[in-house]
This record gives C-alpha cells, structure tokens and sequence, in this order.
C-alpha cells in the first residue's frame, strides 16, 4: 500500500526535473534499456510520478546501474527524459545522504 | 483565359471516400462538380481494404456503388491520374490548374479487357496488392477501379509493342502528352485524404528492412477476396502464419518518430483485423500491444469487448523494438506491464505494424490554405463549423482536416458539401442583389 | 499506299525518337525482364512433375523463399499457376498444364 | 391465368432489338457471336438482331437509336458487359431517342460468360442468357420514375447545438424550418459548459454565434417548450402535431430560477442555462401542426446519474459529477480565483477523477440494475472533457493537485492528444485500473484533513494499491440517450442496443433513419462531441436539402403495382409488406360495388416484392421486375429451341 | 463438360446489390467455373413464392442457388422473410421427393469471388450426383 | 554491484583534492605531450580533458574491483576507514605502466598530426588541461562537478581561452553542453574530426565505426565521421544500432559494476562483429572496452593520422 505524494515531482525540479509526469507510462526505455532489468527505469520513474519517496531511497542502487547512454532519451515517444530523470534522482538521492 | 477552361460549381480535389460522398451530396442538391483525383482511380484508401469495423462488412461492397454512382451522376465529372498545380481563390471564385498525367492509353478508346497486361512481358511489383506480387508495366490497376481503363508504366516499359498489338480498340498511344487545363468554380472541397506513418521514422521497427514485418495497409490486402495470395501468409517465404502480433501507435502517438497526435483508427483496424485473421486461421495466436485502446465510436467498445472474448490477446506496453529471429520469425522487445510482468521478448510468425496516419496533402506552394502543427489542413471553427478553412470558398472534409474513421469521414464530408452549398447559395444571392 | 508508306515511316521516325528519350528506363526495364524470364523459368522448371512448396522451390532453384513466393504470387494472378494442397504449414504450387482451363 | 397475362403483353409492343457487342474480341473470342445472333433470331417478339465491335461505342449506340428513332423495335437488349458498367449508357442512349429508358434490358455475357467459360457451351449459354433478356425485354413496360411533391419545408426536433446547426443550415438553402425543443431554452447541454475541448472556445460564444442566427432567421419558427404529439404521412409530406405549454410544476425551475435572476432578455446568453427565444415561457397550452417535407431528429443526451453508492456517489457530499464540476470552475473564476479551488468555502487541495462511470460497462463486471440495461458502449467525450478541466484547475489552481483514474485514454481527436499532453505538464497524476479492479472511493481516516480516500490497484505501478486521499472525487459520467420512446413509437423508427437511435447504415446511410425523410443530428445517435454534432447535423441537413431542393421527391420506379382486375382483396400483400404503411386496403367502387382492394404507396414502397410471393392471384408485382418475367426467363434457359 | 452434363442447368438467383456484382468480379478474375449456371439479377429473392422453385425443378432446373446479401440485404426484414420462405420450399420439396440440397440460400458480396465460385463447383457436383430432378422421387 | 554512494565519496574526494578522478596529480597522469613539439599560442586551445590519459588508469582499476563484484567484500572494498589508502590514492595501488599508456598517449599525438595537416592554429598547455568533471555529473553529484567546473573554467578564463578543441565525447559534452548549462561558462568547443581538413585517398577499405553515445545521441556529431572517410573513399558499413541509435559499449557502469559492463560490452561487440570490418571508435572508453573484448579495433585518430 503506498499513499501518493504528488508534491514530490515539485520537489524533484530543485534537482533540475520538471519532467516527472510527462511520461505516460507506456514501457519503451523499460525495453530498449541495454540493463533489460525489471521495469528500469520506468520503475523508477513511476516511484517519482506517485511521490514514492522511500522506494526510491530504498532502491537507490539500481539508480546507478543506469549507463546515461541516452537511448531511452531518443526513443521516448512522449519525450519525457527517462535517462534525465534518472540522473535526477541520483542527485536528489546523493542530496538525501549528504543532508542526513 | 485558354479554351483549356471549364467551368463547375465545386472542384473537390480527392476521389477518395471523402471527395465522393461530398461530391454525391453536391451534385443530389443540383451543382455541377468535378473530381480531381491523383491516381489512376476514384475510390481511394478505402477501396484498398478488405472489410471495415465495427460492422465487418466488406469495405468494396461500400465503396464500389458510392464510386459507380459518382461515375454515372449527371452532375459529376471525374478526372482521374491529376495532378493539382494550383488551387486558388483570387476573389473572382475558385481557379484550379490541373495536369491530367499521360496514361499512354487513349482513354475515349480503352475498354478496360486487360489484354495489354496479359500480354505485356514485364511484372512489377504491384503497390496496389502491398507489393506481395506483380502487376504488369501496362495494367489495370485494380479490378473494381473506375474508370476501368489501362495505363502505362513508362519507367518499367520496353516499348517492345505487344500491348499495341494486342489492343483490340487500338487505345495504346505511346506517344500520349500531359494535358493542362484549368478549372474555374465557386466552391472547392479538399479531401486529400492521408498516407501512412513512414516506416523510415523508426529505426528500431526496422525502417521496413525486416521480413515479415508488414504494414496494416499491407494485411487489408492479405485479407481482401482479391489479395495477392488470396489467403494469409507470411511474405518471406509462404507459410501460413500461426501467431501474428500488432504494434498499435507504431507511427502515432510518438514524437521521436515526429507524430504526436493519436491516428484514431488503428485500434480499432487493429481489432478488426485481428477478428477476420482469427476467423481466417482459426488456430493462430493473435496478440495486440497497445498502449490505450481507443475504440470510442458507436459500436466500437462492443467490438472490442468480443474480440477480447473472442481470445484475442491484449498487450499492454508500447514495443520498443523489433529484430529478425530466427527462421523469419519477428522478435519483439516490450515492456509487460501485467501482473508478473517484465521487460520481455515475444516471437512472432508475423508481425502487423499499425501504422499511422499523416496528411496525404501539402498545399504549400499549391494553395494558399493553411495547416495545423500536425500538417492536416486547418479549420477555423471547429466546433460548430467544421468543415471551414481560412481560404474563402474552400472547405475541407475527411482527413485532409485531421485522422478519422470512415463513419466520421462519411458525415463530415455531408457537412462540407452543406457548407459549400450555402455558401454558392449565398454568393448568388449577392450577386443578385448587386445586380 | 503511297500515304500509308508515309506515315509508317513517320511512325517508325517517332518511334526510334521515343526510344531515344526512354534509353535509360528501356534499358533497366529489359535487364529486369531478362532476370524475371529466368526465374519464372527456372521455377515452372521446378514444379512442372511435383508440385512443390516455397522453401521446396526455393531450395531447388537457389532462389529466395521471398522472391519465389513473390512470383507465384504473380503467376497466379495471371492465371500460370495454381495452389494445390497444402502440407504442413506451407501450400503447394502447380503448373495450369495449359492456357484452357480446368473446366475443359 | 398466364394466359391473361400474355394477352395483356401482346396489347404493348413487343417489337425486341437485340444488339449484341463483340467487345474487340473479350466477347467474340470465346463466344460465337454470329451463332448467337443466329439462334436469337428465332425468339419471339424478337425483330431485329444486330451485332458491333463495341456496342458502348458512338456508332454503337447510334444503331439503337436509329432502330428506335424509325420504328422498328420498342423494346431493347444489348448484350455485352455486365450492367453495372453499361446499363446507363445505353438507358441514356434510349432516352436520346425519345424512348423510355425502361424498355431496356441488359444480358451480361462478358462478365459472366467470355470471361469465365470457353468452347461451344460459352456460345450456348450466351445464346440462351439473350435470349431470356429477350423475354424479359418484352415484359417490359415503360415507366416513369415517381414524384412526389415535397414540401421545402423541415422540422428539426430539439434546440441543442446540434439542432440550431441543422436549422440553420437549411433555412440558408430556402428551406422553411420549425424547430421544436422541449424545454425552455435552447442550447442544450452545450449551454450547460464552460470552456469546452479542445479548443478553449466558450461554451457560450459558441451558442451565440448560432442561436441568434436561429432566432433571426425568418424562415425559422421557433417553439419552445413543445412536444410532438402525432405523426403521419411520407417523405414530402409529413404531418407533424405538437403541444407548447408551460413547464409542470418542478421542471426547469433551476433554470428558470436562474433566467430571473440574471436579469437577462430573451436572445441574450444565460450561463448554464442557454438562450429563451422571444416568445419567453408560453403560459397557456397550445396545439399546432405542421405539414413539413422531412424531420430531423436532434434530441440529443443526457449525463448518466450515477447509482446510489456508485463510486460514493449520493453516499458521500464530496463526491460530485463532472458536469457539476464544470460549474465549480466557472464559479471559481467568477469569484476571486485563489491558488486552491474552492467548493463552498472548502479548500479543494486535491482530487480524484474517475473515468468511465456510466460508459464501458462490462456484464458480469459492473451491477447490472433489473430495469436498465449496461451502458457497454465508449461516451466518447468523457475523456476529453476530464483532462480540459484538470488542466484548467491546474493552470488556475495550482495547489490544487489531481490524480486521474482511467482505464484507457481515450483523446482520439485533433488537438485531444495535447490535451493529454498537457495534463502530464500539468503535473496531474496518472492511475490505471481494470474493469475488474475499479477504485474504491472511502472516507479518509488516515493522515491528513481529506475527507476521502481512494484505493486503487494500479496496472501502471505493477500491480500495486495506491491510496490517494482527496478531497473531491469527480465521476466522469458518460451519455445516455435523452428518452424519446414517443418519438421512436409514432414515427417507426429504431433504436440500437444501446438505447441510441439507429441509422440505416454507418457507412452507406449514416444520417438516414429506414424511414425515408426522416434524419439524425447529434448525440441522439450517439456520444459526439460538439463538433462532431454539429457535422452530423449538417450532414443531415444536407440529405435534407437534397431530398427537398427541387420541390418533389423522385423516386425509383421499381415499386409495387396492384392489377385490379386480379385482386381480390386478400390482404396476404398487406401481411407480408415489409414496409408497414406501404400497402394498404382501401375500399373502393369496382362495378358498383364496393369492394377492399390493396393500394400501394409508391412514396414508400421499396419494391422488394415481398409482396408479389404471397399474392395468391398473382395481383400484384414489382414494376419492371415481374414474376412473369422471370418465369419467362427460366423457360427461355430450359428451352429445347435455343439448344442449337 | 460434356453437352448432357449441360443439361444440369442450375439456376442463380443473385441480388442486384451483392452477389450479381460478385460474379462480375470473378468474372474481371477470370476464375472459370461450370457454364450450366445461369444467372439471374433479382432485386430480392423475397419476391419469389414457393411455386416459382417447384415450377423450376418441373422445367427441368437441376439446382437453384439463392446468392443473397445476407443479413446486409438493403430492405430490411427481406432475409428473414425469404429464409422462412425456403423453410417451407423444403418442406415440400421433401414432400414431393426433391432432394433439397437442390435448393441453396448462401450470402455473396460484391467481392466474394472464391465463394461464388465454390457455392457453384459445389451444386454442379452435387448435381452430378444427384441427376435430373424428379429422375429419383428418393428422398437423400 | 558495488554501493555507488562510497564510489561517489571517493571520487568526489579524490577530484577536489587532485583535480583527478584517481587522486593522482595531472602530472603524472599527463605526460604525453612532453615530446610532441606543439605551440603554446593560437587560436584554440587544445583541451583533452585527461580522458584518454586515465584511460589505462580506469582499465587496470577495473580488473583490481572485477575480482570482487559480487563477493562478501564488495560493499567493503571501498570503505574508507578499512582501507583509506588504497582508496584515495587509487592511481599510486593500481599504478598504470608506460606500455599501458603508451597506446592512448599516441591517440593523443594522432590527433596533433591531424591538425597540424589540417592546418588548424592551435595551442596546448599541460597545465590548463584539467579533467571536466563529467564522472560526477554522470554520478548524480551535481554539487561536486558545479564546484570542480568552476575551478576548471575559472583556470581557463584567467588565461582568455575561449576556443577549445576536445578529442573525446566525454569532455565535449562537458565543456559545450554542462558548462554553460551548469556554471554558465560558454566555450567554443570544436572536436578535433569537425576540423580535419585534408584529402586522400583509399579505395576499398572498410571500417565499421562504433558510435559513442555523447556523440552519436547527446552531441549528434557521428555523422561528421563518417563524411571524413567518405571523403577518404573509405567505405564505413554501419551496423542496425549505430549514429542516433547506437548501443552502449558498457563502460559508464564500470565503476560500480564490471559484471554488467562485461555483459553489454559482449552484446555490442556481437553486433560490431557481424560486418566483419575492422571496428573503429572514437571514445577513450569505448576503445579501451573494445579492446579488452579482444576486437580488432582502432581509435578514428591513429586510423585517420595514417593519411596525415
């Protein structure tokens, strides 16, 4: 059961996102990821879109298996950024640590 | 002003579904009209399918008596095989220049019997039948177009002279020109109608280089009485196909492949096919992967509702890419986004790309009307006029304004034909008046 | 006579100048008849005693399962050819022994 | 008896042309055209036989009309293609020689015998095909194609945008038109908007862009509160009676309410109501009629009402529908708009939509009520209409969040996909659920000062319950047909499973009801959005004008014809009419006597001859295509004599 | 075929709207099929009463083939109508001794060429089997 | 898979101190230039960023912390107070030999015969030639690269570059996209394949390039490439996944997990492998992946040099 947060995606613009909630959800970076890796990183960016802050925190090392090779980028039919989000998240994540 | 002139009250430029419907309601209501067509044929994307949702009735028997009965009105006179050069409106009413492109064939003497193409020694791949076998370089091009006259293919002709020969009425003329001419009329009716999404847009469905990896356009044939195999089968080597999967949005909804906007019909042709294949190969796996199936019309939830009880299998996640597999199989790279599910790889006999719509038409440097974002023709009222553009005297119908369904060509073509009847009922009330 | 002498040699004048202009397309569209009449033959060749399936043909021919289907496609069309059983997953392909029909 | 008819036949020229085409060898090469010419020669009633490389061909057909022009036939068969190629051009021909283009009948023996047979039986089978052509040609009667008078005159029924559109449209081309709406005002639920998809457009500039079009117009008659009471007559000439009277107690008192308060003068815009026509709100009762040429049905929809406890609907205040949440918007805006939605003071800081309520519902899935039937159809706008609005309160509202609830996205139109688009950019958040898993709206006793919480298995998160608490849950209800049972009584007409009025044919007749005159505008048909009513409005109005313009209605001659001297008035053909009310007894004086004889209405006759098969007398049959003829035909094909 | 084999003449009775236009295609096919059928363009076969099959068969008719639109007939109510109506024609035929697989109502369209030409190969052999009418008085 | 917070640490801490990923000082890691006569005046300056310099440094760092993915140890291998100095000063552990770096510091001499040939005015100073950063960016430490940029680009303003000529995606990236998006400092960044100019002429030959990511995607620069060897008459046969929508070579995991690099690495090679054409990149990274897949393969600077 997780409760929605939908001030996170705003939270997320400090760390240069305000595409959180362009995607609609229809799996291509999941597939096209040269990780073929569960749901990455759509999964990741699902977590963002409903606030699920402690996923993320808590799955914080798949964040950087991402190889920034942008394809996601390029093929994203929405062109939401996947790849952007994910580096996103790796700064809001580093940002968490370093100010707890 | 040539001899070359004629004068009509409407020119609708498209003989597709669009054209002739408005065309018909003009021409019942008494106005003079005249088709400009491009091709060798009146009857456009939907002669070309086989049946057509949600009432699965065959697209032909819908198409061919709306053609005959455009050929045979009074009112209406067709050109076929035009080019459009012009189209404008200087205040005076509607000039067209048109460019009727040579068929080598004399149309006054050509009785459509097709000995030319029986005779004809060279076979090129026939677009008309997805390129899935050969018409020849003189041919008809299909069996219910109107007119039913020959043409010639000069790019693939050898002049060797058996068509000459053969040709019972002496029709073949090698030696045919381009006419020009000029058409003068109050009103026009743009229905240029659409092509498909090109496939070069997306590199990763394979640009068209995978075997059988067909276009939806391309499996209307393989389901259409006079397809090319006359029955389904895979392209690469024949055999007959025992799971085929579509991949809806494969040229809509996708802005890396530079089409934002939703195509509007390819769920629901999706669909339909998939209905006709099951009932086709009774035994074969059908699959869809979609993304938001968008069967909105009247009826259409309904038919979608029974092709899932019929044991069609829905897909949810758009596939990211496709390769060849083995054997000419098709691999398809998605994401399941169902229970359980995973980034997967599925195998497929064949693989349908339902391919989007882009507009069939650029006016630019033809005719001053303009378009939207998306290319399609623009309206300027679009909701309680729809059917108007910003070019006065010059409407619009079908989808030259935008992706829709036959139903909703249909009824919108009927509107444009209202739209410009008021307005020559107006322009001779004015005319009236001053005078 | 003498007119229709005329305009026979007219005819052959325009003829040979229209053969000129289309040099190139003439050229490309009769290589491309050469190599389809090689095919064709080459298949009915292959099924004239056994009807015969894509891959069979193909793999006595040499020629490619997609292109041999693309002509027997055709030659169906144009009335050479006619689908026989089927075997497996594929059909078979024979020849229509003459231009008169089976209803003879 | 057969007798009788022959000797009716022999009265009527029987002087055959046959002309048979040799189509520069499609014919010929198969078929021996000169043994063909040979055998026919022998037929009866047959003059003159001729044969021609192209009979489609000018001198071809000058052959015809020569043969005509002098005298020597009346009737005529060519024998060449099939029918559908050629068949006008040689009733054209006819006609240009001063004949009647129904003496004419075709024998396909391209088509259906040169093209498909070889040998001697291809020469015997066209021998024969003429042959039987033949002996229907000399059946053949000429004939005129019907006219009825029509009235230019139309009714449309209902005063929403779809009906104003149609009114409009066809008093622009001189046709005099009634329009007819049941409540006070017109504008129909398009009045009901605010801004609407996807344009923006304000729902009230487009009602008065046309209503006051309507008002003005001189050869427009507007009734308001009116109902139809009776209906009869044809295409052309309908007979139309209705009732204006004064609201009942209770009916459009909202509106009516509002009207007063306004302030506003008939023709002006009243916000959620729409536009009183100057005639105000009629006080006494009043009948009328109406002779009108045809009628167009604009009776539009109505939101579905949720069902008590239908996603909390009825059970919780917060949870409202979206047309109710259209008017919170305007409100909002009316007022100081603030950075968070307001609904009677209360700070709205978040919301949940939830798509398809009423619309795509599923037997076995969704509560199925003894007394109305699911709505399984798509509303089609829904959609649309929820992600304008999101996108509106975020852009106004911004600290007002949305979480939107859907199944499939369904913004299939130009300019609908952006909507979805920006709803994204506009941050709204996105669930998805399946018919089997629907949310669940409960009231909220978790964290938080929202009233309610709603639990949602969402397919987008893999699977996974999402609570999102919110403050106002909006149900995006479908449409439902308005109930015009009355009208679907009295005038024959039909409705679908789905409770919509029912058109002949989506594709082939889409605006046209069976009954001919009678046609479709709008969301009676089914869910559109504005301007798809309005196109199907003016589709409407189109067939209309084409069916009226010219002042009479032409139609086919193919119809039923009663001999009188053969019927004895059975009634088996009234029985068996398929179109009810194109046959009819009457009572008429034959001999003195008054006797019950069936009569056709050529206006609505379709000449199926559903008739002619049960007609014990052989009475009565369909012009041009008689039994007789076809019995003809057959002993012309078992003949012995043709067998050459 | 031989010219006695001709003699099994069978009837089509083809709808102006669809199955007429269907042969027509096959026709522009070029799709040969037994030349003892003889087709008749009809508005729609609803007009046809009980006696005019029987009256057929008594001439000499081997088969007749009914080829109509089907459910998408364009007068509604017409394929009901004729369906019972052959009901009945089979009731008696049954009576009579007619085999009644001489009597056949099938849905063609303007494009159904294969089945056109398989409903006819289908009566013609049918008929080869089952001779002239009338020849058995056996019911199959 | 290694934790990536302690890598970011350490990586972070290492650059603020040395201004190098591995802790060692650029001295040692930048020596290539000293018998490489080159002015140090011009018009552009060139700006290799250290990439192809570390590379070696990164090869033999890997093959040390491969031998521990996925073990007990891997998530202590980094932990500071365990083993601080073999974390801070990586580059002193796994110290890389002059034979590993010899093949990257010729890299950097081809690029130097190219613009000479070419013509290009162009200056190098060792001391300005600082790393950009990029690692942290690609990490997610947006504060740590902001404040090694500004170090960077601060040093280059002091001097009034303002053009720069990079040889490898990463820094271009950095320096035209990062630095004026981040710190708003805009430089003229050219590559050096943007500036060759110079014919020849090699009928026949066929190469098959692997596009790095940044210059195929991020940059779109792979295109000029492969105009360059079609000038050469070079015929480059490109594989399905390559220019937009190439593949990655693996090598940005490597930090935190060589398995994964491994297995990518593997999958891109298979494609490359299928033209049978000598493969040639243009990444330090990518290069050094290639060759140690054991593929046939050159970096575009020594295959071009060979003409200059």
């Amino acid at each position: 059961m997780t409760l929605v947060n939908p001030e996170f995606a705003e939270e997320l613009e400090k760390f240069g996102i305000d595409k959180t909630l362009d995607c609609f959800n229809c799996g291509t970076c999941a597939a096209i990821c040269p990780l073929i890796y569960e749901h990455f990183p759509r999964k990741m960016i699902r977590y963002a879109q409903i606030g699920a802050k402690d996923r993320i925190l808590e799955n914080y090392e798949d964040l950087w298996r991402c190889l920034h090779c942008g394809l996601c980028i390029e093929t994203c039919p929405r062109e939401a950024d996947p790849g952007d989000l994910i580096l996103g998240l790796r700064r809001f994540v580093i940002d968490n640590w370093r100010r707890a | 002003m040539s001899n070359n002139t004629m004068k009509f009250d409407t020119v609708v430029v498209g003989g597709g579904i669009a054209g002739l419907q408005a065309a018909l309601d003009l021409a019942d209501q008494d106005f003079k009209v005249v088709i400009v067509e491009k091709d060798a044929s009146i009857g456009g994307k939907m002669i070309r399918l086989a049946k057509v949702f949600p009432t699965l009735d065959c697209a032909s028997c819908i198409t061919t008596p709306k053609m005959s009965a455009a050929a045979h009105h009074d009112n209406i006179t067709i050109f076929t095989y035009c080019e459009l050069k012009a189209l404008e409106n200087a205040g005076s009413g509607i000039t067209a220049e048109v460019r009727q492109k040579p068929r080598f064939v004399d149309e006054t003497k050509c009785i459509g019997c097709r000995q030319c193409e029986y005779n004809c020694p060279v076979y090129v791949s026939d677009e008309e039948q997805g390129g899935f076998n050969a018409r020849k370089a003189i041919y008809v091009p299909f069996s219910t177009a109107i007119p039913q006259l020959a043409l010639m293919d000069v790019e693939n002709c050898t002049l060797c002279g058996k068509c000459a020969k053969v040709c019972p009425t002496d029709a073949v003329d090698y030696f045919q020109e381009p006419k020009d001419f000029v058409i003068e009329a109050k009103t026009a009716i743009v229905s240029t109608g659409f092509e498909l999404t090109p496939l070069e847009n997306k590199q990763q469905y394979g640009e068209g280089n995978i075997p059988n990896v067909i276009s939806a356009l391309q499996m209307e044939r393989l389901l259409a009485p006079h397809g090319p195999y006359n029955r389904v089968l895979r392209p690469s080597d024949g055999m007959e196909p025992d799971s085929i999967a579509y991949i809806q949005c494969a040229g809509s909804r996708d802005k890396s492949m530079g089409v934002p906007y939703c195509s509007r019909v390819c769920c629901m042709y999706a669909i339909k096919q998939a209905m006709l294949l099951s009932g086709a190969l009774p035994l074969a796996d059908i699959a869809i992967y979609y993304m938001d199936i968008r069967a909105f019309g009247k009826g259409y939830e309904q038919f979608y509702q029974n092709s899932i009880a019929m044991g069609i299998e829905f897909i949810k996640g758009k596939v990211a890419t496709i390769d060849a597999g083995e054997n000419g199989t098709v691999k398809l790279h998605y994401e399941a986004q169902g229970n359980g599910g995973g980034v997967n790889i599925a195998e497929h006999d064949l693989v349908v790309l339902s391919l989007g719509m882009v507009a069939g038409w650029n006016p630019e440097g033809v005719c001053p009307v303009s378009t939207g974002s998306d290319a399609f023709i623009e309206t300027v009222k679009p909701k309680i006029a729809p059917t108007l553009t910003d070019m006065d005297g010059v409407f619009v119908a079908g989808v030259a304004a935008g992706p829709k369904d036959i139903v909703d060509t249909i009824v919108e073509a009927g509107a444009a034909a209202m739209e410009a009847s008021k307005y020559m009922v107006a322009m001779a009330r004015t005319s009236k008046a001053a005078a | 006579m003498g007119q229709i002498d005329d305009d026979k040699r007219e005819g052959k004048e325009a003829m040979k100048k229209l053969r000129n202009e289309r040099k190139q397309f003439i050229k490309a569209a009769a290589v491309k008849m050469k190599e389809q009449k090689k095919v064709i033959k080459a298949i009915k060749e292959q099924i004239k005693d056994n009807p015969g399936t894509v891959p069979e043909i193909a793999e006595g021919t040499g020629i490619q399962t997609s292109e041999v289907l693309w002509y027997l496609a055709s030659l169906k069309k144009f009335g050479q050819i006619v689908e026989g059983e089927k075997d497996g997953a594929y059909f078979r392909y024979e020849l229509v022994e003459t231009e008169q029909e089976e209803a003879a | 008896m057969e007798d009788e008819d022959k000797a009716k036949e022999t009265t009527s020229g029987q002087k055959v042309g046959v002309y048979v085409c040799h189509c520069g060898g499609n014919i010929s090469d198969h078929v021996d055209v000169g043994k063909v010419c040979e055998n026919i020669k022998n037929v009866p009633g047959v003059v003159s036989v001729r044969n021609n490389m192209f009979m489609c061909s000018d001198p071809g057909q000058e052959m015809i009309m020569e043969d005509l022009k002098n005298g020597t036939i009346d009737r005529v068969v060519v024998a060449s293609c099939a029918p559908s190629l050629h068949e006008t051009t040689f009733r054209n021909a006819i006609s240009r020689a001063g004949g009647n283009p129904y003496i004419y009948e075709h024998a396909n023996i391209r088509e259906q015998v040169s093209w498909v047979h070889h040998g001697d039986n291809a020469t015997e089978k066209a021998s024969r095909l003429v042959a039987a052509a033949a002996a229907k040609a000399k059946g053949l009667q000429p004939l005129e194609a019907f006219r009825v008078d029509a009235r230019k005159h139309a009714t449309v029924i209902g005063g929403g945008i779809a009906g104003l559109r149609a009114a409009k449209d066809l008093a622009d081309r001189g046709i005099e038109v009634v329009l007819i709406e049941k409540s006070p005002f017109l504008g129909g639920w398009t009045a009901k908007w605010d801004h609407v998809f996807p344009t923006g457009d304000n729902a009230s500039d487009l009602i008065m862009e046309l209503a006051p079009q309507v008002l003005n117009d001189p050869t427009i008659t507007v009734y308001n509160c009116a109902r139809v009471t009776s209906f009869e007559g044809f295409v052309g000439n309908f007979k139309l009676g209705f009732k204006t009277q004064s609201p009942e107690k209770g009916e459009y008192e909202d509106e009516i309410k509002k009207m007063i308060e306004s302030g506003k003068k008939p023709g002006e815009f009243i916000p959620f109501v729409g536009v009183s026509p100057s005639s105000g709100i009629p006080d006494a009762s009043e009948e009328h009629t109406v002779q009108t040429g045809a009628i167009i049905l604009a009776t539009g929809f109505r939101p579905y009402t949720p069902r008590t406890g239908e996603f909390g609907y009825g059970k919780f205040q917060e949870v409202i529908t979206l047309p109710e949440l259209i008017r919170i918007i305007a409100e909002n805006r009316e007022n100081e708009p603030d950075d968070t939605l307001k609904v009677n003071g209360r700070d709205i800081k978040s919301i949940a939509m939830i798509h398809c309520v009423g619309s795509r519902q599923i037997p076995g899935i969704h509560e199925e009520d003894e007394d109305k039937p699911l709505n399984q159809y798509c509303s089609r706008t829904c959609c649309s209409a929820v992600l304008h609005a999101a996108n509106m309160i975020r852009e106004t509202h911004p600290k007002t969040h949305i979480y939107d609830f859907y199944r499939d996205i369904r913004t299939y139109g130009r300019g609908q996909e952006e909507l979805y688009e920006d709803a994204s950019k506009n941050k709204v958040v996105f669930f998805r659920f399946e018919a089997q898993d629907s949310p669940v709206v409960a009231k909220n006793s978790g964290p938080g000062d929202h009233p309610l919480l709603v639990t949602v298995k969402d397919t987008l998160t893999f699977g996974e319950e999402i609570q999102a608490p919110a403050d106002l849950v909006v149900l995006a209800v479908g449409m439902e047909p308005n109930n015009v049972s009355d009208l679907v009584e009295m005038m024959k007409i039909s409705e679908g499973v789905d409770k919509f009025l029912l058109e002949v044919h989506p594709k082939l007749r889409p605006v046209e009801v069976a009954v001919s005159g009678i046609l479709l505008a709008g969301t009676c048909q089914a869910p559109f959005d504005i301007g798809e009513a309005c196109a199907a409005a003016s589709g409407a109005a189109v067939k209309t004008s084409a069916l009226l313009g010219r002042g009479y209605v032409e139609l086919d001659p193919f119809v039923a014809e009663v001999d009188l001297n053969k019927c004895k008035g059975t009634g088996a053909c009234v029985e068996a009419c398929l179109n009810k009310g194109a046959l009819t007894l009457v009572e008429m004086e034959i001999n003195g006597e008054t006797v019950k004889r069936a009569q056709v209405n050529p206006a609505t006759c379709s000449g199926c001859g559903a008739c002619t098969a049960v007609c014990p007398e052989r009475a009565i049959n369909v012009k041009g295509w008689t039994l007789k003829q076809y019995e003809d035909m057959v002993d012309m094909i078992v003949a012995d004599r043709i067998a050459a | 075929m031989s010219a006695q084999e001709n003699q099994a003449k069978i009837l089509v009775l083809a709808t102006e709207d669809c199955a007429y236009p269907g042969a027509d295609a096959t026709g522009q096919a070029h799709m040969s099929y037994p030349e003892n059928t003889y087709i008749l363009r009809v508005r729609a076969p609803v007009m046809f009463p009980e006696k005019f099959y029987l009256d057929c068969f008594t001439k000499g008719i081997y088969g007749i083939i009914i080829m109509s639109c089907g459910v998408e007939c364009p007068y509604e109510g017409a394929y009901n109508a004729l369906a019972a109506r052959i009901e009945k024609v089979y009731a008696i035929m049954r009576d009579q001794g007619l085999d009644s697989r001489r009597l056949r109502l099938t849905g063609i369209c303007t494009v159904c060429t294969r089945a056109f030409v398989k409903e006819v190969k289908q009566m013609n052999d049918l008929m080869a089997e089952l001779g002239p009418p009338g020849s058995g008085k056996k019911a199959a | 898979m290694y934790n990536p917070r302690y890598i970011i640490d350490v990586l972070a801490d290492n650059i603020r101190k040395t201004r190098n990923p591995f802790g060692a000082s650029n001295r040692t890691v930048n020596k290539w230039w000293k018998d490489t006569p080159m002015s140090t005046e011009g018009d552009a300056m060139l700006f290799t960023g250290l990439m192809y310099q570390l590379a070696p440094y990164i090869e033999k760092t890997t093959k040390q912390i491969e031998r521990f993915e996925d073990t007990f140890f891997a998530n202590y291998v980094w932990l500071n107070k365990y083993v601080p100095k073999f974390l801070v000063k990586l580059a002193f552990v796994f110290m890389a030999s002059k034979k590993d770096k010899q093949p990257f510091n010729d890299i950097l001499k081809s690029v130097v015969k190219i613009l000479v040939k070419s013509n290009v005015d162009f200056f190098y100073k060792p001391k300005l030639d600082y790393y950009s950063g990029i690692l942290l960016y690609d990490l997610g430490d947006n504060e740590g690269f902001i404040e090694h940029a500004k170090f960077v680009a601060g040093k280059l303003k002091e001097q009034g570059i303002k053009k720069l000529i990079t040889v490898d995606p990463h820094t271009t990236y950095a320096m035209k996209v990062l630095y004026p998006k981040y710190i708003g400092e805009s430089f003229e960044v050219k590559t050096y394949f943007e500036l060759i100019n110079f014919k020849a002429q090699d009928k026949g030959r066929q190469v098959t390039l692997h596009d790095p990511c940044f210059y195929g995607r991020y940059l779109e620069l792979s295109d000029v490439p492969r105009k360059v060897l079609d000038d050469f008459g070079i015929e480059n046969i490109d594989v399905r996944n390559s220019g937009k929508f190439t593949s990655c070579c693996g090598g940005p995991a490597e930090s935190v997990s060589p398995a994964l690099t491994k297995e990518i690495l593997s999958k891109r090679y298979a494609e490359l492998k299928e033209t049978g054409a000598p493969i040639v990149a243009y990444c330090p990274i990518c290069l050094g992946n290639l060759i140690k897949a054991g593929a046939d393969v050159e970096d575009l600077s020594t295959f071009i040099a060979r003409y200059a």
